[in-house]
């Protein structure tokens, strides 16, 4: 058993992304690993926004990270990046904002850390 | 009327260039510009038959694809690099494209009023 | 088999020329080709002995496989990843 | 005298982008040329939003669009990228909401559009 | 001077690899170097014997000035782009 | 402790790449882990001396990358081919810096135990 962190760094606009991380972190739980977070960094903060609008044809992104938070997955967001990327801090769903060396420091202690990009 | 190009040169998955463009392209036509669409390097690629994004879980803008034709817009121009690079030919194409050599591409880029670049 | 480094890609080769990926793989690494990656298996391929393709990916893509490159599920997935030492998302 | 239109299409993490069209309408008009819109398309957007915190080294990113705004250039954003990268669209603040073919007929009676990336 | 296009470029030249921008700009065309592109003005000036640079984004960069290269200010990108036929951002 | 690599190859002012890697580069030291950094190709120019970004009306980052002395984050490193490509010697440089061959990026590479690509 290992214990993982992964890192989002794409757009909301990339749902190809996401799908990937979604299905590395279901295959990793599977294979009875542990996944101690995922981080929003970088572009991947408007994923927090809660003003996403989709057609019925697309990739249903709400139901993907409700998913991942059921599996007991803690979600988190980079509180800078999301102030540099006018998201609002105070409204951002089912994601923690955090500090970057909060997500540093269990980086630190995991066994690996996987970028989705 | 206007000649109106929309560049592509990102893959297939990259964000939402390739369906931004197709939007472009298809708005261009219905208000009766004479719209072209030039896809060079990887971009290529959305055009490649029998793939499936719904198999990813993801809109099959594949699909949309074709809707090009409904909208009577002819003009689609791949590179003949892009062609060779990932060993694609015409019948492979999910719609009817001409195939431009770079210097044929640099002669298209010289014949338009606005290129856009997406 | 150790791997050190997992190297993750999910573009054309052409994207990552400024990085010069060739030189900075080393035998003991893998690669694995995702997401528009896997349209460019060709010029991958010459760059590692081990070179994945995820099958997800790969299939969606109507891409067929060539000998050399080894398709693998989500699970072989975090198993390669697991296994090595690290993994470098380019 | 021209009719430019402009669009910009880095999000608003990207302060060096949006001063570089700043500086051209600024320059365009001071040159006497018209601009019948900038448009917020692709990942631009984000511009949109309202709720960007910088410090106060960082560029005046509202005072830019602001000043804009006040020499008469229409400021609008395209809908549809907005709504797939999450951006509230009932508040958009200084932009006006519209569509894609609103500022396609927009630009086929300009002069000239100017990308900016 | 008649010029077609203006292509206007922001980046580092090997940023631009995989359009082979050599192959697509004419004789009669202009380059303009503004942001991060004017670090690398070395790579540029070959590729048109019309090649300009937006002063401040030198200046800022503590990029001194070849011969070859014609550093303009704003008002002049202005006249630049509208004399021509057309601007292409890549 | 972790040996910790952040890798840029992004240029200066591209989105806020640079500066994200330099937030975690210090973090990485704050929190007494053996942090490098790695400047690829044009990621080099970050550390060009004597500009200005403030000329520009931005935040001027080229300051804060002096930080990394008083955070003791020693270990910079830059790529041998990018120096030549821009025509830069140690001198021109805000920081010291370890230049290094393709080979030793890749024992670089090879030593860590995270590596970060930003």
């Amino acid at each position: 058993m290992s214990k993982f962190v992964l890192s989002l760094h794409t757009s909301v606009a990339d749902q190809h992304c996401l799908q990937n991380l979604s299905r590395f972190a279901h295959a990793a739980l599977q294979s009875g690993h542990q996944i101690d977070c995922i981080f929003l960094y970088q572009d991947a903060v408007s994923h927090a926004s809660e003003h996403l609008q989709l057609a019925s044809d697309e990739l249903d992104v709400k139901s993907v990270w409700q998913t991942l938070a059921e599996l007991g997955i803690p979600l988190m967001l980079c509180v800078t990046a999301a102030e540099k990327r006018a998201i609002d801090i105070n409204n951002t769903g089912l994601f923690k904002v955090a500090g970057l060396a909060e997500f540093a420091m269990l980086s630190a202690k995991a066994d690996k850390w996987v970028q989705f990009k | 009327m206007k000649n109106v190009l929309i560049i592509s040169h990102k893959s297939p998955f990259d964000g939402l260039y390739i369906r931004d463009a197709l939007d472009t392209t298809l708005i261009y036509a219905a208000i009766d510009q004479n719209v072209s669409w030039l896809l060079l390097d990887s971009a290529l690629l959305a055009i490649k038959s029998t793939q499936s994004a719904a198999h990813l879980g993801l809109k099959d803008f594949f699909k949309t694809i074709k809707t090009l034709e409904i909208y009577d817009v002819e003009q689609v121009y791949v590179c003949e690099l892009a062609m060779q690079k990932y060993q694609l030919d015409q019948q492979q194409l999910s719609i009817p494209v001409t195939v431009l050599s770079k210097s044929q591409q640099q002669a298209l880029l010289q014949q338009q009023d606005m290129v856009v670049n997406l | 088999m150790n791997i050190n480094t997992v190297h993750m890609l999910s573009k054309p080769y052409s994207y990552y020329s400024t990085i010069q990926l060739d030189k900075l793989i080393a035998s003991n690494d893998a690669l694995l080709l995702i997401g528009d990656a896997c349209y460019d298996h060709a010029s991958y391929m010459g760059l590692s002995d081990k070179c994945y393709m995820l099958e997800s990916c790969a299939t969606a893509r109507a891409i067929s496989v060539d000998t050399g490159i080894n398709l693998i599920s989500d699970i072989e997935w975090v198993a390669l990843v697991d296994n090595a030492k690290k993994s470098i998302t380019w």
